[in-house]
């Protein structure tokens, strides 16, 4: 069982990287924002699976905390993102 | 009864699964940055919806039980909150900002 | 075994990602948020390495808190203008400054893979001398006795780099309250996160914090969601930051510093040794020094967020 | 095996955090580029704590409790740094263009 | 070797460290006069614990060590003050001394006014340097050092830009940028020691390292690092805009204590915890650098327009010939050079910070009379200003190196330290420097000894602050009347001598 819920913690992890792949080549600022929703949510669901799979609880106190902090940080992205006209030609 | 909590488990994980991989693919597949919120959203809280499910029988105590209750509660809630702001904010910066 | 190395390897390859997306990135806010995502993907690798109390710090500070420091940072930076930008280097410097970075990746990666095997470690000393502190979790233990003296400096570190922020005011804001204040917002889902959230934080934090003598948490991790919910009601525009002059704000940042010197100083006293705690009130007394940290150190982590008084009241 | 593939991953992000500081011009990309830069010096560190495991504990404490008090002295430094940017902006907003 | 154990009067050097600390948590709730009040009552109390720990150090010819709650490194930690860290600690109460005493008429603030920002922040941030600088000298602990570097940099950044010009602002950012990538640098090389050794504490760490890949790095690293924040070219960038900048009484402590904390602690790291390894040609190529930095730095000094930047520059300068003893201490450890080149080293930080601070406040108080700080400018601050220019006159005479003053001791030892260890050519870098050193001082005089024209001001009574700056001028010169053999106080503890 143990090793199960492992793997499908590297499962849930392993499908949060692929869509970030994704959400890495943009274009959207949306997408950014998702960047940090994806791996907040993959990241919350692998540590609730080993926490569970290794009898941590330390793991899910964990997980809360990432869940309380994600939640903060996508409303800090939404409320600071810039308006479509800024920056889009900011050369590097 | 140890059997039969470990395959339901197993199939609500599994479950879980599958709607997080549904949404990396409509991730990768839909062209435009509001369908692709929508895939997001929708399937990665049903995703670790399920995987909660699947957890709580697992469990070792009614505190964990609690807290991964929480947890699911905490990221529904966020996310409910954070895609309306998402998609205001898709409308605002349009699709190419 | 190889479940577990696979595990590694996605999350040092996501890491690697989200880092080239940093350095690459076109735009500011773009590599705020990769950054962020890399904060909290880090939270992952700190607990594959057996390290929850730094994953917990690492989500809260390294995510959390930096990341709406340099969000809020920037969102003012286009209000005023971009602030005046460097010439960046050339095509030929670039290449050039790659290549060293990269020799300096590689000598370190050389150092690592030769570290000695077996490592040397002090978890034997810790085991054997923990229980005289009576506390269940190594890293509070390391933290609050063996190398007590350090996390006293970092607290004070935290109250000057305060004072230090709020020196750079310009003279006519000094009166005025940290950190430029935010538009209210009336209703909606933000509003609605901005009131829920706290309570739900608050708690989580005063869990963390009692927990921390036996298990990962302690003052740091409580402090940085404290102070994280209470920057969360800033964003939202529902709290009011009381001006610099604010004594009982002041206070607050400076008690958990010098409660923790004045035990120091007793134990010099009545011990005969700086931070050497009475027999048989080890613990209690920890836990004190502990609590009043918690209220500083978000205090103060609050405030290092906000930044020094603006000379603009225009949210 | 974990101490080895993080500290490995600490030295790259060493090189890429300190690449970005050296070529990126915006301060903010700088700062964010230090940070990143930090973040891979305490993985170094991490690794060496995840090497030290022993007598009944999975990692060295010692410097796992380093690394704690390291992450807060760096983020102090960080608001140091954002602090003086602000400070250079809002001079340049005031000072006729 | 064995860890340090506790001896007598350990507690001097901890609360050396602790008051100033606890002051300056202190100094936010009480407020810019209640700070101002307390840093005053600490000065006298300060002194007397750095000269207590010298008295103790000499009397029983062996470092004093405190260990913090009782326990012993490696798990615990330990301060442990040798003869060079007396000797800072002495330093650093008289400059800070000094400098509070100086900062009255700018940062004080009268019964029932308003607090200023600039006062809010001064007093507080002076503590922290003070305690900052007694840390990073009597810390046994590499990590504590770290903590030690970042407390020095948070206090010494806002002091840099405490007046709030754009290009003091500008020099700070640039300041901090240098010092954050040295401090992270450092701690990088940390966690590569610990992962060697299994313990930070130096004494512990002494002979036990050999020249493996992963300490090689490390010590690179941490050089580097250390190196940045010291300000030795070519990593001096940061440090003329810096400090010329910042109000005369920051730039005093900035430019004669900062930068020799992270100096003493390069010196803790190659003559502690490499102490014995074979590091000849790092040795050399330090010194080589710190030569290039005596001859460029004094040759941009003499090139300044503005007297502040030249002082600034003189610091760049003065800083290499602390390296020039690296190669000389290295060479036969146990050796009579060696320990000439060691005291003079420890005498040419020390008698450098007590004029360099002696020199900066001089020039504050003549820009602040003058209203500008034009070299071309200068003529009449004679007759106007006679003590500020004679306190400069002093001060450049340690600082080139005539006798009979502490600069000319640390330099003849220097000397005679290189000739004696066959490495000449350091020899001809410090009478190169020596002379370049008398030329840009030589300019400051001539320009300000020439008659004044119409719109020199009228004289001015000298007042305290006049004083102070003179007072530190004549103990720089007076560190020259001591016997030699007084100086060996800071051989005590030297640590890498053949067992």
């Amino acid at each position: 069982m143990t090793e199960a819920l492992i793997a499908a913690a590297a499962a849930v992890l392993g499908a949060a990287l692929l869509g970030l792949l994704r959400v890495l080549r943009g274009p959207g600022l949306a997408d950014r924002i998702m960047a940090a929703q994806l791996v907040g949510t993959g990241s919350i669901g692998a540590l609730l699976l080993a926490g569970v799979a290794t009898g941590q609880a330390a793991l899910l106190d964990m997980a809360l905390t990432l869940a309380l902090l994600a939640a903060f940080a996508i409303v800090a992205m939404v409320r600071t993102a810039p308006p479509s006209a800024e920056g889009t030609d900011k050369p590097r | 009864m140890s059997m039969l909590a470990d395959a339901f488990t197993l199939v609500a994980v599994l479950a879980g699964i599958g709607f997080f991989a549904a949404g990396t693919a409509g991730l990768l597949r839909f062209p435009d940055t509001a369908s692709r919120l929508h895939a997001l959203t929708k399937a990665d809280h049903l995703g670790l919806g399920l995987v909660v499910l699947g957890l709580l029988p697992q469990a070792g105590s009614l505190a964990d039980s609690l807290r991964l209750l929480a947890i699911w509660a905490l990221v529904l809630f966020a996310g409910a909150a954070a895609g309306p702001m998402l998609a205001t904010l898709t409308r605002r910066t349009g699709p190419e900002a | 075994m190889t479940v577990w190395l696979a595990l590694d390897l996605l999350l040092a390859a996501g890491s690697l990602a989200l880092a080239f997306g940093v350095v690459r990135a076109r735009r500011v806010f773009t590599a705020i948020a990769l950054f962020i995502a890399h904060g909290l993907l880090l939270t992952l690798a700190w607990v594959r390495l057996d390290a929850v109390d730094v994953a917990l710090t690492e989500g809260a500070i390294g995510a959390g808190l930096s990341g709406v420091l340099l969000l809020a940072a920037r969102h003012r930076l286009a209000r005023v203008g971009a602030g005046r930008v460097a010439e960046a280097p050339g095509r030929a410097v670039t290449i050039a400054i790659g290549l060293g970075c990269a020799a300096v990746t590689a000598a370190l990666g050389y150092a690592v893979l030769a570290l000695p095997d077996p490592a040397p470690s002090l978890a034997a000393e810790v085991a054997a001398s923990l229980a005289a502190t009576e506390l269940g979790n190594p890293v509070t233990g390391v933290l609050m006795v063996f190398r007590g003296l350090d996390t006293l400096l970092e607290a004070a570190v935290l109250v000057l780099a305060v004072i230090g922020v709020w020196s750079l005011a310009p003279d006519r804001a000094w009166r005025g309250a940290p950190g430029a204040p935010w538009t209210v917002v009336e209703d909606g889902p933000l509003a609605l996160l901005a009131r829920l959230l706290p309570p739900v934080g608050i708690v989580v934090a005063v869990h963390i914090l009692w927990v921390g003598a036996d298990a990962p948490g302690g003052k740091f991790q409580a402090g940085a969601i404290l102070a994280a919910m209470g920057l969360l009601a800033w964003l939202a525009g529902l709290a009011r930051v009381p001006p610099t002059a604010s004594r009982p704000m002041r206070a607050t940042v400076a008690a958990g510093p010098a409660l923790f010197i004045a035990v120091g100083l007793a134990g010099l006293m009545f011990q005969g040794a700086f931070l050497a705690y009475p027999e048989g009130l080890v613990k209690p007394v920890i836990l004190l020094v502990e609590f009043v940290l918690t209220a500083s150190v978000a205090a103060a982590l609050a405030l290092l967020v906000l930044g020094p008084p603006s000379a603009d009241a225009r949210p | 095996m974990s101490g080895t593939v993080f500290g490995l991953l600490g030295a790259a992000l060493v090189g890429i955090g300190l690449f970005g500081m050296l070529v990126r011009a915006q301060p903010l990309m700088r700062i964010v580029c230090f940070n990143l830069l930090g973040s891979g010096v305490f993985l170094v560190f991490g690794a060496v704590a995840r090497r030290g495991a022993g007598a009944g504990f999975a990692a060295d404490p010692v410097p796992q409790a380093i690394i704690l008090t390291g992450l807060v002295v760096a983020f102090a430094a960080t608001t140091l740094a954002v602090a003086l940017v602000l400070r250079l902006a809002d001079d340049e907003d005031e000072a006729p263009r | 070797m064995p860890p340090p154990a506790a001896t007598d009067w350990g507690i001097l050097p901890l609360l050396a460290v602790m008051l100033p600390v606890l002051a300056m948590v202190l100094a936010a709730p009480l407020g810019a006069r209640g700070a101002e009040r307390l840093t005053l009552s600490l000065l006298l109390p300060g002194f007397v614990l750095a000269f207590g720990t010298a008295v103790a150090i000499h009397v029983s010819g062996a470092p004093v060590v405190h260990l913090l709650g009782h326990w012993s490194p490696p798990l615990g930690l330990a301060f442990r003050a040798d003869g060079l860290a007396a000797a800072m600690l002495l330093t650093a109460a008289i400059v800070i001394a000094a400098t509070a005493l100086f900062a009255r008429d700018g940062f004080g603030t009268k019964p029932g006014a308003p607090e200023t920002r600039a006062a809010f922040a001064f007093w507080p941030l002076l503590l922290a340097l003070w305690g900052a600088i007694n840390l990073a000298v009597v810390a046994n602990d590499l990590f504590t050092l770290y903590v030690a570097l970042e407390l020095l940099t948070f206090a010494a950044m806002p002091l840099a830009c405490l007046e709030g010009k754009r290009e003091t602002v500008e020099a700070a950012l640039r300041y901090l940028m240098f010092a954050l990538l040295g401090s992270v640098l450092y701690l990088l090389g940390v966690a590569l020691i610990y992962g060697t050794a299994g313990t930070l504490d130096i004494t512990l760490l002494s002979g036990r390292l050999g020249l493996d890949a992963p300490v090689i790095v490390a010590a690179a690293l941490m050089t580097a690092g250390l190196l940045a924040k010291t300000a030795l070219l070519p990593l001096h960038l940061w440090l003329p805009p810096a400090h010329a900048g910042a109000p005369a009484a920051a730039s005093a402590v900035l430019s004669a204590l900062v930068v020799k904390g992270s100096f003493v602690i390069l010196v803790r790291l190659w003559f502690g915890v490499l102490a014995g390894a074979p590091a000849m040609g790092a040795m050399q190529i330090l010194a080589g650098l710190g030569a290039a930095a005596i001859l460029l730095g004094s040759a941009a000094a003499l090139a300044q327009p503005r007297l502040k930047l030249l002082v600034a520059y003189s610091t760049v300068a003065q800083i290499g010939y602390l390296f020039l003893m690296f190669p000389l201490v290295a060479g036969m450890p146990g050796s009579e050079a060696a320990a000439k080149a060691w005291t003079g080293g420890a005498l040419q930080a020390i008698s450098h910070a007590l004029a360099k601070a002696a020199m900066f406040l001089a020039v504050g108080l003549m820009a602040a009379r003058l209203g500008h700080d034009r070299i071309a400018d200068l003529a009449g601050a004679a007759r106007s200003m006679p003590l500020p220019l004679l306190t400069f006159a002093l001060a450049g005479l340690t600082l080139m190196g005539v006798p009979p003053s502490g600069g000319f001791a640390a330099k003849w030892l220097l000397l005679s330290a290189a000739i004696e260890a066959g490495q000449w050519w350091w020899a001809l870098v410090v009478l190169g420097g020596g002379l370049l050193t008398g030329g840009y001082v030589y300019r400051v005089l001539s320009a300000g000894l020439t008659a004044g024209g119409a719109r020199a001001p009228a004289p001015h009574p000298p007042g305290l602050p006049e004083a102070i700056a003179l007072g530190l001028a004549l103990l720089s010169v007076a560190l020259g009347f001591l016997p030699l053999a007084s100086f060996g106080l800071v051989q005590v503890g030297r640590m890498g001598l053949a067992p």
